[in-house]
């Protein structure tokens, strides 16, 4: 079973050289810590940065410059400032590479919910609506079990939408599924020590399996 | 043309009852604190505003919701206000939560005299519903309607006597898209300088947006999350 | 009669101290030399400036500092530089006080036509459609007779039209005129020597005369 | 990421016969002169060319259109070109001329995501033939689709090898909304320098926009009217 940093480590993996990422809050955010160091990825904040760089040593920290999360940053060399409209557009048409989010649910056809739950105080779906209304690729970062023992990968999403058919990979801390567009969870990954029955088990939606699945690799 | 005032209290001097505003800033950074502060002095009240968030208990639009001055809020996140949640589950407060970018865009919509934009924002969700949905190469997006609004307030790093400014880093966030989009637009400035000053080239919003503008002082610039790394690291 | 510097003398007078003003080629251009000196105006260059100075002097052209006529120009303090997404939009948002412009004819419910004539090679109507679709304020700097002795103001336009509904106020050789909002060429000032009479015989559409017709005075 | 090419010829090695590009520039000014000149060169065909005009007879498009290498010219005004008109009278080129704001927004749309923008330009006349008309609050505005272009060619003054630009003065002009919009984007600068050279606050056009740059030579810089004031004046 993989820790929130063997699933940020695993979705590392899925980033290509040269790719913009934009990295939501949590486990996303690790994700940054695990980017092979010999590839140019450029991180996205949405709220008008590109070239996001690490958190400043202490005593560096400027107001001015802070992430989607509201945490104060860096920048990068290569930076480039933007305005939140422009910030917007580059995300909706498809100029960032890969979106990675966490969620509350994720449906067999890849729509996700993340922003509301009914009766509770709703804070608000900030950029998230936008980014998976958009982009190209959407990995989400998720628990595959609820606290009450239930599967979040569902038939169908019961919690209000964030998104529809948008999700295409999936890693939990059980395993690696993609989306397939014709609907279904695609079990690629097993995560070390798991098995096919648990991960069964786990997954209310309707699981695809295909021949041998492979224990996940992570560094 | 005198765009120049003395302070926020005049800036901000006919701000009236029930008004629309949009103000700059995401979270707490560039935010046109001047501004807010005046308006808390003066105590306007039924106001609509727009702005990603919400502030906090003690800063920024808080400070508004605090003193009952806000009617509605048109925001995208308003999670960190204890009291912006008592106001809303009590009913004495009422809230649109829309899409970030469609905040942005529906600012920037205003600026380009753009009366509607289409974004995919929300398809399939709560957010589309009543809303117009138009398909576009077989891909579904949501009409949305530009902001008007009667005054758009907020804060830039320079500005010159003509109304241009240039913003610092995050800190340009919602403020360039709503300067546009105001019907009287408010400008706060860490630096006023004059005409000339500025490079044209560096310019973000001209001044040609901008109706009044004042050097604001006292700035605080609080940090909603300040998190750093040991030297180390 | 006024000459062309007529013309553009009786137009500066309409503008006033804090405008932004954009100024079309041929006559409205010369405007810009009768701004009376103790108002801030601010031009507008259609192709991304605002703070239009005066033409270089000999050996200072800038090939990157062109107006919208393409003729080299330089900045005044105060100048912002964007592009023309931007500079057409606070064009369309109405930021724009005032639009001077020519036209070949001009009809009595405000239409314009200044870009094509049938037959003749059509060069485009650059950003004059922009302008006269959305400016808040028109002005048209125009000869009243064309060169064949007819009239150019006229109950309808004859040529592709450019706008509609768009002229607010018509600067020719011979007057000034309002378009009303309900229709037809108001007259407002006769050029020095110029009767109403003569100023009838030019004019085709609904020529509207109420009371005593001032002759203009210009500087 | 390599985004860097050693020469105009290599930017644009794989434009294809039939191509639309979207080409940068404000009559002479701003022009991408490396890369028309590439594209001469190379002797592509049948290009549609999306360009605020149309270069002169000798330089710019001009010299794309006296190889007979244009199919279509989309252009808001082309005036100065005697083989353009040439060609436009015989047959040999479709032309279709439309607003300068609606050519400029029509590609901010693309790089904006957005499918379609509304205007009020063209209302009325021939241009809004054919087009969806829409009224929203008592004015009526055409629907005008966003451009969907192979390549988009763009100069700029200066760009770091990540591709982030920025331009100078007036020569701006079409080149940021071309840049986004382009499946495509490949930018010429007069200077490339390393990451970190450029102010982050002054990047008029982010580096994801742009796929390939390249520093240009030999720069013209042609003046289309020179027009000058003497001393005296």
């Amino acid at each position: 079973m993989l820790d929130k940093i063997g699933i940020a480590k695993r979705i590392a993996k899925e980033i290509k050289d040269g790719y913009y990422v934009n990295l939501g809050i949590g486990i996303p955010t690790l994700v940054a810590n695990y980017i092979p160091k010999n590839m140019d990825v450029v991180l996205q904040s949405e709220n008008g940065l590109l070239g996001m760089g690490p958190f400043p040593f202490e005593g560096e920290e400027d107001p001015d410059l802070i992430n989607a999360g509201k945490q104060t940053i860096t920048m990068l060399p290569g930076s480039a400032v933007f305005d939140s409209a422009m910030s917007f557009g580059m995300i909706r048409a498809r100029k960032v590479n890969l979106t990675i989010l966490g969620a509350m649910e994720v449906s067999e056809n890849g729509d996700i919910a993340n922003w509301k739950i009914p009766g509770k105080m709703v804070k608000g779906m900030g950029g998230a609506m936008d980014l998976v209304a958009s982009a190209e690729n959407i990995i989400v970062a998720m628990q595959h079990i609820n606290k009450a023992g239930e599967s979040k990968l569902l038939p169908q999403c019961t919690l209000p939408l964030t998104g529809i058919n948008c999700v295409k990979k999936i890693v939990t801390e059980l395993a690696v599924l993609d989306i397939l567009p014709s609907g279904g969870f695609k079990l690629i990954e097993r995560a070390p020590g798991i098995s096919v029955e648990e991960i069964k088990q786990a997954t209310a939606g309707k699981l695809i399996i295909e021949g041998d699945i492979p224990e996940m690799v992570i560094d | 043309m005198n765009k120049v005032f003395n302070n926020a209290d005049d800036a901000i001097s006919d701000v009236h009852n029930g008004a629309m505003l949009l103000l700059g800033g995401f979270g707490l950074c560039g935010l046109p604190e001047n501004c807010i502060a005046a308006l808390v002095k003066k105590g306007v009240k039924d106001l609509t505003c727009v702005s990603n968030n919400a502030g906090v208990d003690d800063f920024g639009i808080g400070l508004m919701l605090k003193q009952h001055q806000v009617k509605k809020m048109i925001a995208s996140y308003v999670g960190e206000n204890a009291e912006f949640e008592r106001q809303l589950l009590s009913g004495e407060l009422e809230v649109e939560l829309i899409p970030q970018g469609t905040l942005a865009t529906r600012c920037m919509a205003a600026g380009y005299g753009m009366p509607a934009i289409f974004t995919p924002a929300g398809i399939g969700t709560e957010v589309a519903i009543g809303k117009e949905i138009r398909n576009f190469n077989g891909k579904d997006y949501l009409m949305e309607m530009a902001f008007d609004a009667d005054f758009a307030i907020v804060k830039a790093w320079k500005g010159d006597t003509m109304g241009n400014l240039i913003y610092r880093a995050t800190a340009r966030n919602f403020n360039p898209a709503m300067a546009m989009a105001g019907k009287i637009t408010v400008a706060e400035v860490e630096e006023l300088v004059e005409p000339g000053e500025l490079d044209p080239d560096h310019i973000h919003t001209p001044g040609i947006y901008v109706h009044r503008i004042f050097q604001g002082v006292n700035y605080e610039k609080r940090i909603e999350q300040r998190t750093v790394r040991k030297f180390e690291d």
